[in-house]
């Protein structure tokens, strides 16, 4: 379960979130959608406890954080950024290590698997989505959509309760887009949550549970996929997917 | 043309330029301290003693002890006057007037040493010896097979000797008198012994000056001026009467026939002493810097404080101050350190304000997203800096630490401020054996070549390694 | 308890420690000019006779004047005679005896001068008085409001006085008398006044031993002895009638001043040329550092080459030998250029290769594709340089730059080798006149200080404000 | 005219492009697409002149470029450079420069044209694209999609005579990237021409008047975009056409 309760974040005198509340359940998907810079990213950044926020609180499971802890280096941060893991929009690989390295680092030198089991496992997803051969490349001898499925990995080795996506696909042809769907849904399938930023509702419908679709700044609405596609409360809303549909 | 010229005004016109060099210290020319913007010592006023006799004017012209025969021929001053010896070597490239003084050596014990009598006794027990560097003592200790210890001035051979860092102390008698005879804690040991002279020093080509100089020199004997200043200054004694009765013959000429191959090894040991001291020091200040530097840019308000005061403290103030300060004032507080080992703290605090700040610069250009991704993969700040904000940082300091160490190896130069023999030391020595500035500082130039040229070379190569392995933000882009 | 030991020892014991400074020089106590061996001076047989007196043997420690209370009470010497005059910052510190010379003060003036009559008259026509520091006079004018010279000892003030430099000496008659009196060309202005006197200083808690030595005294004067050493030093006047009929109630409190003000003045120069070598030097490094690094990281292989000899050789050989070489070297080929200049270019030029490695750090730092997409735009490579990557490396290079400037501040120091004089320079100087090596160091140090902080500070707010409008690669990053 | 004669380009072993030849009329929009990873952005790099090749030619109207010249510094690659302007796919932003800043920056110190015409122009542009409020910010206080309108922005604004983009819409949404569609269309009306590499099919049919396949490091096949998609000739280009009719 996460929960988000009227969280807000002001930079300089531009509100990038006014008082967002939503709630769902654990193990399920749930898209998010909405116009560029209306603080979607922003939204991932402060669930995965990266971004102090100003105003609210937020719940994964038992732990959360209120607004003032969200900037304080407490012990209470740390573990609640441990649950999270997270694919940033600019992916941020880690330019000194290769593709192994980049997926087995964090197994190994913070959990403390074994590094052989880490690469096996880390080779067995490379291979899914189809990037094995690239296994001992540095990050800038790969392709923009070879360097996201990295990131993707990287953040699914840690098997991080929630799984935050910001854009995932938005570099992959729709073979591997395809991969990388089905791998959130095993993913998903066992029991964590995941949220995934995305542009494209064509690759959300019949992917994600829920849907959340975001205004400038705050949520317009949230519901079950379906729901939402088929019948959507606000007139902004009903704009936005009018125009998924033509484009 | 130009030199020539000046060179003739100076014999036509009634001014004779002297060399000295006023940092030598008392009694022989030194700032007034009553009036620091004029001079005295008793070299001051036998100068314009033998001006005034010359019927010329007498002008100072401060110098350096260290070059003093290069900067007379170079036609800065007409002649040296600065308590200068005349030795074989020097008597290659110049002119020695008559004396006007015959010096001493006296040697000096710490109050409750009874057991060194004489300088026989420090070669027997293999005690060591402070003295100046490049002066009659020290020829005399050298060729005689002592533990030496050079010093630049004297003021720091008798504190060392008080510290216990020598065992004696031998000096001309007019230093001795005016630094050590006041102390306390310190006593000659036995009677002044091996007379040598004070002469002016004339360049090769004033062999007319030379003469009218030494006619000079005899009329300030004879007309009782020499006995004046000197008595004025408490350095007259029987001793003197010799300038009158003889000629230049009762002074000893201290020669030092200089060995290539000799001074070349000891060019070499030297520069192991260099090596030594520069990755001794270098290895205290990669290390220190690191909480330096994280310390300033991650710290909290008093940390940040504590960190910035080290470094511009460090960072602000001359190293030879610094080591100074360590040498001579940590033992008041009861901490002796022995001079190489003060050399490499005293060095390796000093860089490691310096490498802070490469550092900082290193840590900073790593985009600050690197963090975040390693937080929400749930390293700690510690954890995340070494194993990824580090890797990445360190292909950035590499270049400027490079710089650092290189210069490292040439500021080690300082430690014979605490009278650390290290390669600038010996080649000071040596240049001023031979008089062969040129030559021994290109084969010193050549030995600190051989010592950056490698680390340069290596430090390089790594940095190609790194780069290949390519940090990102450096990305070589030219493929693809 | 060894110390304690030691003082009993002198008590029982038949010899009377006294200290004084020999270096104060005539007529208290100096090296007797006959026999430099031995000392003399009023004070000296004064101290033999107090000693007869008092049936002990008397024994001369030399001591330094600065410290001569120190001294007497970390128990070097027991009494202190040395024309020593009872104050009241003094007395809280020891015991006094009884005054055995009352002294007066002389002013003296130059004999042509008719204008000085009285110290009142050098107040109401503004001219200047010398005397020594910390003594009765110095006290006295310092009170009243004079424009007062101080100097270390009398031959330096009267010297003045002859020069001009002052227009009149205020000092002991002792002095007057030794010094000026016989001196043609001076005159004393006036009768001598303000009464002073002469005590033995004795250590807090030898109470016993000061009224020993005060009933010797007493019996000293009552038989004679006194003034017949007085009269001997030709110093016996009226006024000592006085010591057997009243004590010595009037007490003046002094307080030491060293000519500070002069040698900070001097620092203070000495740190102007250092900053001029400085800037003029960082300037060329500056500029000159940017075509070395684009050569060498950019460049062909010839320009690539010639680049890195060029900064392996100005980086590996030490600074002080470029500028020898450049001082004594490019004379040779005609080119003479005057010390100050030698010195910006010479380290204008090591400091280039430094800045070069800093530079080129910085613009790797840059992401290569920054050039790409300059070259996207149209930029030819000088204009890509200057409008994109620049900008984006300077924040890089900034604190390494820093640290280079503020290091060379102190590398100004070798300057000194081709006879620039400048902070360093002047710091040796004054700490050999002074013997106040760690008081001039410090301050030296400040100054140091004081060029170096302004510039980090500068520098670092200069950093701080290029963050802010973010280089990107140096994203701040928590705010989103 | 662009024509693109048998180019090749290896790193290491590993051939990037293998003998690409194309040929297609200048003021027309060339879609490039292809499965992640097959070359496509190196082809666009070769085509601007920044990337050197290793045999073949290019030649852009009149200028062409061989294989030798390409990795030399002389004028010709210069002059060649200059016909054609790149959006790249990780954007690369002059993070030193303000919003207006990155799009003045070129025209003014490039082209020489008075600031405030250049500013004027670039406001324009940014209006249509809806972040004329922006204009002051830095690149890193932007949205993900508000950064790559900017990049769009930056390359219009020195308006080359090929405009060359790599992916330029992955980060913006339904209504924004119809908005850049508008932008390419006109800058084509006016005689540029486009190339636009994207992994959406939907994106490209209907506004690139060709679409190119790029197969492993080759072009598969090259057609009028009606043709290509109607009636693919290789089984590969069947095969990606049917995905992305799926996903
Ligand atoms: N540091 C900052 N200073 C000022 N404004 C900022 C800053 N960071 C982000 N913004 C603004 O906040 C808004 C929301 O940004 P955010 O990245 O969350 O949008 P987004 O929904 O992810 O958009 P996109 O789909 O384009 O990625 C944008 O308009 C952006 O310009
Ligand atoms: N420096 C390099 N060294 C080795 N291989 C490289 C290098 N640069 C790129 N490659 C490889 O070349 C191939 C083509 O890369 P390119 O970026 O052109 O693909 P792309 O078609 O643009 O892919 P995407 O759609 O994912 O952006 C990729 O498989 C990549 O891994
Ligand atoms: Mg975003
Ligand atoms: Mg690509």
């Amino acid at each position: 379960m996460i929960t988000i309760s009227g969280i807000g974040k002001t930079v300089g005198a531009t509100p990038l979130l006014s008082n967002v509340s939503m709630e769902f359940p654990a193990g399920k998907i749930l898209g998010v959608i909405g116009p560029s810079g209306n603080g979607k990213t922003t939204l991932l950044l402060c669930i995965s406890g990266l971004l102090p926020f100003d105003r609210g609180s937020i719940t994964i499971g038992v732990t959360s954080i209120t607004a003032e802890e969200s900037s304080l280096r407490s012990e209470k941060i740390w573990q609640f950024r441990r649950q999270s893991g997270i694919v940033f929009q600019h992916l941020h690989l880690f330019p000194h290590l290769t593709v192994l390295g980049n997926i087995t680092e964090a197994p190994v030198h913070v959990s403390g698997k074994p590094k052989a089991v880490a690469e096996k496992e880390a080779l067995a997803l490379l291979e899914k989505l189809g990037i094995g051969q690239h296994r001992n490349k540095y990050p800038e001898e790969l392709s923009g959509g070879e360097q996201q499925r990295v990131a993707i990995l990287r953040a699914i080795a840690m098997n991080p309760e929630v799984l935050l996506l910001d854009e995932p696909t938005s570099a992959l042809d729709p073979i591997r887009s395809g991969d990388v769907r089905n791998l959130l849904q095993d993913f998903a399938a066992t029991g964590h949550t995941v949220v995934i930023v995305s542009h494209s509702v064509r690759f959300l419908r019949g992917f994600a549970d829920y849907l959340a679709f975001m205004g400038k700044s705050e949520l317009i609405e949230m519901n079950r996929t379906q729901q939402l596609l088929e019948n959507p409360q606000d007139e902004r809303t009903r704009e936005f997917l009018h125009h998924s549909e033509m484009n | 043309m130009l030199l020539a010229l000046q060179s003739l005004a100076a014999y036509g016109s009634p001014t004779l330029r002297w060399g000295a060099d006023p940092s030598g210290g008392a009694p022989y020319v030194y700032a007034d301290p009553a009036n620091p913007q004029t001079y005295t010592g008793f070299d001051y006023e036998f100068a314009e003693a033998l001006a005034r006799q010359m019927r010329m004017n007498a002008e100072f012209v401060p110098t350096d002890w260290e070059s003093i025969v290069a900067s007379l021929n170079r036609r800065e001053f007409d002649v040296i006057i600065n308590g200068f010896e005349p030795t074989e070597d020097r008597a290659r490239e110049m002119l020695f007037s008559k004396p006007y003084y015959l010096f001493r050596l006296q040697l000096t014990v710490r109050k409750d040493n009874n057991l060194i009598s004489s300088l026989q006794d420090c070669k027997t027990s293999g005690k060591s010896v402070g003295t100046l560097v490049n002066c009659a003592a020290s020829r005399l200790l050298e060729n005689g097979g002592y533990i030496v210890k050079g010093y630049q001035d004297p003021v720091g051979a008798y504190q060392d000797l008080e510290l216990g860092r020598v065992d004696a102390v031998l000096m001309d008698v007019a230093a001795e008198m005016f630094y050590a005879r006041r102390n306390p804690s310190l006593k000659p040991a036995g009677k002044p012994f091996h007379t040598g002279a004070y002469v002016v020093g004339i360049r090769k080509s004033d062999s007319l000056l030379a003469s009218r100089i030494n006619t000079a020199i005899d009329s300030l004997a004879d007309n009782g001026t020499t006995e004046r200043i000197f008595r004025k200054w408490q350095l007259w004694d029987d001793e003197q009467l010799k300038l009158r009765t003889k000629g230049a013959e009762t002074y000893d000429m201290t020669s030092r026939t200089f060995n290539w191959t000799e001074g070349l090894i000891k060019l070499l040991k030297a520069a192991a002493v260099t090596v030594f001291l520069a990755f001794g020091a270098m290895i205290i200040a990669v290390i220190l810097g690191i909480p330096l530097a994280l310390g300033q840019s991650k710290g909290g308000r008093i940390t940040r404080t504590l960190c910035t005061v080290y470094i511009e403290f460090f960072r602000g103030t001359p190293v030879l101050v610094q080591l100074l300060f360590l040498y001579f004032g940590l033992p008041v507080v009861g901490i002796t350190l022995p001079g190489w080992l003060t050399a490499i703290v005293g060095l390796g605090l000093n860089y490691a304000a310096y490498e802070s700040q490469v550092y900082r610069t290193a840590f900073q250009a790593v985009p600050e997203r690197q963090w975040q991704v390693a937080y929400s993969l749930g390293m700690r700040p510690f954890k995340a800096f070494r194993r990824i904000i580090f890797p990445q940082a360190f292909r950035i300091a590499l270049p400027p630490m490079t710089n650092d160490f290189v210069a490292l190896f040439k500021d080690t130069s300082t430690a014979f401020a605490i009278a650390v023999w290290e390669l600038a030391t010996a080649y000071r020595e040596l240049a001023n054996a031979t008089q062969s500035y040129l030559g021994i500082g290109l084969i010193v130039c050549l030995y600190y070549l051989a010592m950056s040229l490698p680390l340069a070379h290596y430090a390089h190569r790594l940095e190609r390694k790194l780069q290949r392995k390519s940090t990102g933000i450096l990305t070589s882009g030219t493929e693809q």
